[in-house]
């Protein structure tokens, strides 16, 4: 064939469509018509363009596996891009694994990913683990507190859902062991269409820090209610969607110092390359975490199925697990198909959501505290 | 009447033991599509057992099916217990839980109790977040297995197997006579002596066991819980819809409704990668308009047909 | 006055009526006897514009054709309907039922008029105004229907076996109202079963099998005559 | 104070999801599993106005009503009249249209998505005020206000004019409805009609405080579902009052017992209510 | 004839709804193998009383005995099974069942029941004696008003109840079809069946009912044989209207 063909299975519609739309989608788009415009992808038979075959997973599971399945055992693509979300990564492992397809896990932050990479040999996770995540944030607030700039007290809110749980679960030790204490600690059923109590009851403490595990939409909602109740924290923390440009888009200059999951070092020429070409290609911007990410995964894709020259997975798949690669991140390598590079809070600085604590990159800009929403 | 049933029976027996071929000659795609149609034939005939002679639409499944999923996955992740323990106790969990709902529910008729079970795996799936968020903890619900798709298969297809025969037995029986007559007119129930209440507890509490005994077969596929995917009201619509499509009056009916169903899906989310959804909504709408009477009507219609000519 | 010419209705293959001609002036009572399954229901709700099979064939009231309007217009024509069953809002209460008869533009005019008398008629009705009408005893429905029926401020009133359920002595006070009413410039056009004291109060009427006319005589005619009497009055009042 | 009116602005919200519902499944009797999505077009309109011509999300209202309500009279009258008329028995109508309202809801979910797939979020009054000593924010301020102005016309509607009275009528029985010489095609369509109108105007509403996505409609019609049934089917005021209900329930335990517990204590409600009232607050046995 | 011991017992009975009391501080006896007439005015309670004795409703006070045998406070079921059966004012038939369906209905899970071969016979053996003979075959949907109500009979007799109580189930009917009716019920009375009837044709009460009970306003206002209630000045100025 003069073609490589490439699957991809992420959701369209359904709760997960709104950040795959931002993270996932876009980034496939514009590395293939990259790959593309190049001549294709360099094999020892040519050059062969991409070849793309999407489906739509409408954010379950069962529809999930069944377009995996499609794409492996109909469509017998060549390769496929590993899923959105956590979940659907974990879900689909035993196909990519039965078929020997390499999955560079992106979207998909778990505290197992020792026991799943060696149950999964072709498995490989780029964002690092649940723990990961929340020891980043503790080192943003102890370095402010051993500076004596915000007192030991945190407002902690989470979604009720997996993620949710999950990082309140690993959270709450983490902060205490690190001398923190939770004045404020609840939960929020995922949906809750009214967040006012919640800012007002963390409003009610003296915390100086707000710390919200919190999914798309209620980021946004929780961000406007500080807002209005003028919540007077030094460090407003956000998850998931802090990094999102329509976040920016939404508050403009009221969300000076606001801190969140993920972060990037938008001033590496590399970095700098990749979001201009994003925004040509797909008319907007890339956000300021998950998509670099997800760039930089198929750029390691590419690296190594041009080096292996032929649509071999298995080789393609060991050679990512024994060498390191040039992407837009950096130079990135896996150690036990886990990689060690990776942002884990970035800061809203001058309208650009800036990387202050990452795992093995430079560049991160140094934490500032919150001061008021005007 | 009974030679025609035992006939169905032996019919479906055949059927079954076909059906335990499908992993043996294909796995991969086919297989994955078999899993999920019989998931739902085990998940529609059990419906059918409670919804099709009282003629009530309960939307609970997807609240059952959450209660198997989620107590497997927080059985086997935050406190190591084995699958097949949790396997057991998460549908006697429903059964009570499906008693409660019942006898709760009784003096709801109509679109009262439709919006009730809806609200039901809602209310369900915040309770156990919460609960779970509070004061169990939790690191994830990871359901990791040695299951391929050809086990759960085989247990599915016992599962749908088991839930048919128990409704084959209950139609033969004075409860199934009892329902039927309830789905009529429930004041004459009464006033021909039956307990309608205990009748239609009893079979709710049927459904609710088999329901949650296939989220609990099925967590293992999803090797990853996420409350807000397995209590879905998505599943209990779906569950609804194919049934219907199927046709409610007939035992077999969901059977012959699921898998057309599934195939159409399959075919437009294949065809069509970017408007699935837009093309699966006009779908329905023309199975609305064409399929008045589910397909077992068409079908019913084209043996009439065949026999007269 | 209310003709009626070649009126046909089918259910399917069913022929129930097979073409039935008759007329009812203002002022008049004429009454429709027959058997179970005559066709008696469907010829009434032919008329009304309620009937769910196929009908064909000529109505018209003082003119204007009514075969070609919807329900509602042949309503607002004048013509008032109480079926079988009674059809009454049962989950509204007594006056909100009479308030809604009164729902055609030109019965508006009359409300209040017509509530009177309906009041006069059925003094229970305004006793128990503000009663669920589903809770109401059958006979007591019933008054309600008729009530709500005269609200509409008809040029002809249909009904239905009016006096199924009613005691005998509301039957006979029905039977008078009836008059009364009719009396007042109404035509009135009844099916019933009771025909004794049905025939008593009509001026004219009708005997209906199969669903064709085999009869028609002026009322005093047709309660002494021996086939009549032999197939309706027959063994009632015997015994 | 804060609860309560926190309480009320929440409440609301619920009404403006609500009373479009009720109209459709108590008038019309179609039990609209569209309800949701038809609230999320409104506010994808409110979005795009706003983002691409900063159109103010009150004024998109004024041209989102008219739109859905022709758009809404037209779906009734191809497509779920003839099941309506089709119909052999009201069991057969609801699973009709449970079938038919769920094919709409993902055909809309698929346009919508086609349109724009991302998250629909914007800033319009999202400004702090004040009510007795309460910091509200603007934007639900505005929403809870227009939705008591619709609130307060349809009541006023449906119980004081001929066309409202017919509504009510054709919502209680239709075969007496048509007695009366009531049109109830015409008066089904309108109720329909007029509840996609109430629906899409409280999307656009409510996207400006919360942010929504076009697969996020069958949570808004699960809400409506469920209010409508608390309140009673076919009681515009039982629709009103429950929304209120919930709208304080929900306040009053997020704030004093647990915000993790207000979708159990709303279906704790919901169930206490219909325990007690198996027909809802203002419904009626048979509806 | 109406010497036979008493089996069914109502005491004071009362039942208010909200502000109306529909049945009065009400006493009366039904002895074996009669039939009782429960007449009396449009909304005079009878229904409701039927509807207290078959255990659709709880009464607010006073009891009901079947045989020594409590019934107040059992619900409906109970009460059948117990051994009282009814027909419905407005017919109530199985629509989805068959014909012997229907019937059958009535024995499974009544006073004396019946399941399988035996009750398919017994089925068949009372649509015959109700006259449905013909129409065994029919869709329920196909029969006539007065079918519908012989179907109604039929099932409500197929778990042979020691007490029958029947709600105008002679109403609608031309005259040929009420002689049959009556013809049906007395029938049924020969063969020692005890029945209540409530009835607002008064051929009917006569040629039928041993005894008869009359309400007015929810309270008993006569009570003895057809010809000494009818003639009772009271009950002819309450209900009958004078001639
Ligand atoms: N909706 C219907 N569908 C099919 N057949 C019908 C329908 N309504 C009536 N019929 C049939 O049409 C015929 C005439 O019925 P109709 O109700 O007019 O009789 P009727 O004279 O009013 O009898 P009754 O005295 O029992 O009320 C009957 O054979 C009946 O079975
Ligand atoms: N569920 C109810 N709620 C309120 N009032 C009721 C209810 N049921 C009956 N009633 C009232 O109780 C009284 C007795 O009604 P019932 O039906 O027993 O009369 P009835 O003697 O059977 O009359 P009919 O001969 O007209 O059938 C009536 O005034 C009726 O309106
Ligand atoms: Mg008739
Ligand atoms: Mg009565």
């Amino acid at each position: 064939a003069d073609t490589i063909r490439i699957g991809t299975v992420a959701p369209k519609t359904g709760p997960l469509a709104g950040g795959a739309l931002v993270s996932q989608w876009p980034n496939v788009d514009l590395w293939i018509q990259e790959v593309n415009e190049r001549g294709g992808l360099k094999l020892k038979d040519g050059q062969k363009k991409i070849e793309l075959v999407a489906y739509d997973d409408k954010t379950n599971p069962t529809e999930h596996i069944k377009a995996v399945q499609r794409l492996a055992t109909q469509d017998k693509v060549d390769f496929i891009i590993a899923p959105y979300g956590t979940g659907f990564n974990i879900a689909a492992a035993p196909i990519y694994a039965k078929y020997d397809y390499p999955q560079i896990a992106v979207t998909s932050v778990t505290d197992q990913i020792g026991e799943l990479t060696e149950r999964y040999p072709s498995l490989f996770f780029t964002l690092g683990s649940t723990t990961a995540f929340v020891e980043g944030l503790r080192d943003v607030l102890v370095k402010l507190k051993d500076e004596g700039k915000i007192n030991n007290k945190i407002a902690m809110v989470n979604v009720a859902d997996a993620f949710g749980i999950e990082l309140a679960e690993v959270a709450r030790p983490t902060f205490e062991a690190a001398g923190f204490e939770l004045v404020y600690d609840k939960s929020y059923p995922l949906g809750t269409p009214d967040l006012s109590p919640i800012v007002k009851g963390a409003k009610a403490t003296d915390a100086d820090s707000f710390v919200a595990w919190s999914y798309p939409p209620d980021t946004f909602g929780l961000t406007e209610q500080a807002v209005i109740e003028d919540l007077n924290v030094k460090v407003f923390y956000t998850a998931v969607a802090t990094a999102f440009p329509a976040y920016g888009g939404k508050f403009g200059a009221q969300i000076e110092n606001v801190l969140g999951a993920g972060g990037v070092n938008p001033d590496t020429p590399e970095m700098q390359a990749y979001r201009t070409k994003h925004e040509e290609v797909t008319g907007k911007a890339p956000d300021y975490w998950a998509s670099a990410n997800t760039y930089a995964s198929l750029q390691i894709l590419e690296t190594a199925i041009e080096a292996v020259g032929e649509v071999n997975r298995e080789a393609v798949t060991d050679y990512i697990k024994t060498h390191t690669f040039d992407t837009i991140m950096g130079p990135i390598s896996f150690e036990n198909q886990n990689s060690n590079r990776f942002w884990t809070v970035g800061q809203w600085q001058g309208g650009v959501f800036r990387g202050v604590v990452s795992s093995n990159i430079d560049g991160a800009v140094d934490v500032k505290l919150k001061d008021g929403w005007k | 009447m009974t030679a025609k049933g035992w006939k169905d029976l032996v019919l479906i027996g055949v059927l079954v033991l076909a059906a335990a071929f499908v992993p043996l000659v294909t796995d991969g795609y086919w297989l994955s599509i078999a899993v999920t149609a019989m998931m739902y034939i085990a998940l529609t005939t059990a419906w059918t057992l409670f919804s099709g002679p009282t003629h009530y639409i309960s939307l609970a499944t997807g609240a059952f099916f959450g209660v198997g999923g989620y107590l497997v996955a927080t059985g086997m992740s935050d406190h190591d217990l084995p699958f097949w323990l949790m396997a057991a106790i998460a549908p006697v969990v429903s059964v009570v839980l499906a008693a409660l709902i019942g006898a709760a529910t009784l003096r709801l008729s109509g679109i009262y109790f439709v919006i009730f079970t809806l609200g039901l795996a809602e209310m369900i799936r915040g309770l156990v977040s919460w609960v779970q968020n509070n004061f169990l903890g939790s690191r994830g619900l990871y359901v990791l297995t040695d299951f391929t798709e050809a086990h759960i298969y085989w247990m599915l297809l016992a599962i749908a197997a088991t839930v048919y025969v128990i409704g084959w037995l209950i139609d033969r029986s004075r409860l199934g006579f009892a329902m039927k007559i309830i789905g009529n007119d429930e004041g004459v129930a009464k006033h021909l002596g039956i307990d309608t209440a205990r009748a239609k507890v009893l079979l709710f509490m049927v459904t609710g066991f088999f329901s949650t005994l296939v989220g609990a077969i099925v967590a293992p596929r999803y090797s990853y819980i996420e409350p807000n995917q397995v209590f879905s009201p998505e599943l209990s619509f779906m569950v609804v819809i194919m049934a219907l499509l199927g046709g409610t009056q007939k035992l077999w009916g969901p059977i012959i409704g699921v898998i057309p169903f599934i195939l159409i899906w399959e075919t437009i989310t294949a065809s069509f990668p970017n408007a699935t959804t837009l093309y699966l909504g006009l779908c329905f709408l023309a199975i609305v308009y064409f399929l008045p009477n589910g397909v077992v009507g068409l079908v019913q219609k084209i043996i009439a047909k065949g026999r007269s000519a | 006055m209310l003709t009626v010419k070649g009126l046909k209705a089918a259910y399917g293959m069913h022929q129930a009526l097979a073409g039935v001609d008759l007329r009812i002036a203002l002022g008049e009572i004429v009454v429709i006897l027959g058997a179970n399954g005559a066709g008696k229901s469907t010829l009434l709700r032919a008329v009304a514009g309620l009937c769910e099979g196929q009908v064909s064939g000529e109505i018209a009231l003082d003119g204007l054709p009514l075969h070609t309007l919807p329900p509602e217009e042949i309503v607002e024509a004048g013509i008032a309907f109480v079926p079988e069953g009674r059809g009454i809002f049962g989950d509204l209460s007594v006056s909100e039922n009479l308030q809604l008869g009164a729902y055609s533009r030109h019965a508006r005019k009359n409300r209040i008029a017509n509530l009177e008398r309906v009041y006069d008629l059925f003094p229970k009705l305004k006793e128990r105004g503000r009663q669920i009408a589903r809770t109401m005893s059958g006979g007591e429905q019933q008054m309600v229907a008729i009530g709500r029926a005269m609200m509409a401020d008809p040029k002809i009133l249909m009904l239905d076996e009016p006096s199924l359920g009613l005691s005998p002595l509301l039957s006979k006070e029905l039977f008078q109202n009836l008059s009364r009413i009719s009396a007042t410039g109404l035509g009135v056009l009844l099916v019933e079963q009771n025909a004794k004291l049905s025939l008593g109060i009509s001026d004219r009427g009708y005997l209906i099998e199969n669903g064709a006319i085999t009869g028609e005589d002026r009322a005093s005619a047709l309660l002494h005559d021996p086939a009549v009497q032999a197939a309706y009055l027959g063994g009632a009042t015997a015994s | 104070m804060d609860i309560l009116i926190s309480g009320l602005l929440l409440g609301g919200t619920y009404a403006l999801v609500a009373m479009g519902l009720n109209l459709q499944y108590g008038v019309a009797r179609i039990m609209n599993l569209a309800n949701g999505e038809t609230l999320v077009l409104g506010a994808l309109a409110a979005f795009l106005a706003f983002t691409a011509i900063s159109l103010s999300p009150l004024v998109t209202m004024l041209v989102v009503a008219p739109l859905s309500f022709a758009a809404n009279w037209v779906a009734y009258r191809l497509l779920l009249r003839p099941l309506v008329k089709r119909a052999k028995s009201p069991g057969q109508l609801e699973v009709d249209s449970i079938l038919a309202t769920f094919g709409i809801s993902f055909a809309l979910v698929g346009l919508m998505v086609s349109i724009h797939g991302e998250y629909y979020t914007y800033s319009f009054l999202a400004r702090p005020i004040e009510i007795l000593g309460t910091t509200v924010a603007e934007n639900r301020l505005v929403a809870a206000l227009v939705a008591a102005g619709i609130g307060a016309a349809l009541v006023g509607w449906l119980n004081f004019t001929r066309t409202g009275t017919a509504v009510r009528a054709v919502s209680v029985d239709r075969q007496a409805a048509q007695l009366v010489g009531i049109n109830v095609a015409r008066v089904s369509a309108l109720a329909f009609a007029l509840g996609g109108a109430v629906t899409a105007t409280g999307g656009t509403l409510i996207s400006t405080f919360i942010t929504l996505d076009g697969s996020m409609g069958v949570i808004f019609t699960m809400k409506a579902l469920i209010i409508v049934i608390m309140g009673g089917v076919g009681d515009l005021r039982g629709s009103i009052i429950a929304a209120i209900v919930l709208g304080l329930v929900e306040t009053a335990v997020a704030s004093l017992i647990d915000p993790g517990l207000t979708l159990v204590s709303a279906y704790v409600i919901f169930l206490g209510i219909l325990l007690f009232r198996p027909q809802g607050l203002f419904g009626k046995r048979n509806a | 004839m109406s010497t036979g011991r008493s089996i069914l017992t109502v005491d004071r009975l009362t039942k208010r709804f909200g502000g109306l009391v529909a049945v009065n501080d009400l006493s009366f006896e039904v002895r074996e193998h009669e039939v009782m007439g429960l007449i009396g005015p449009n909304g005079s309670g009878k229904t409701t009383t039927m509807n207290l004795i078959s255990g659709a409703f709880a009464p607010t006070s006073g009891t009901i005995h079947l045989e020594g045998r409590r019934l107040s406070g059992l619900g409906a079921h109970e009460v059948t099974r117990a051994g009282v059966s009814r027909t419905f004012q407005l017919v109530r038939v199985l629509p989805g069942l068959s014909l012997i369906d229907n019937v059958i209905a009535g024995a499974a899970f009544g006073h004396k029941r019946r399941w399988g071969g035996p009750a398919k016979e017994q089925a068949v053996r009372l649509l015959q004696r109700v006259g449905l003979g013909a129409q065994i075959g029919l869709p329920v949907s196909a029969l006539t008003y007065i079918d519908q109500k012989r179907l109604e009979l039929a099932r409500a007799l197929a778990g042979e109840p020691e007490v029958l109580l029947l709600d105008e189930w002679l109403a609608g009917l031309n005259p040929t079809e009420l002689q049959e009716g009556i013809a049906l019920i007395s029938d049924l009375r020969r063969e020692g069946r005890t029945i209540i009837l409530v009835e607002h044709v008064m051929d009917a009460i006569r040629s039928l009912c041993d005894r008869c009970v009359v309400m007015n306003s929810g309270a008993k206002i006569a009570e003895g044989t057809p010809q000494a209630v009818l003639s009772d000045p009271e009950v002819i100025r309450a209900y009958l209207g004078d001639e």
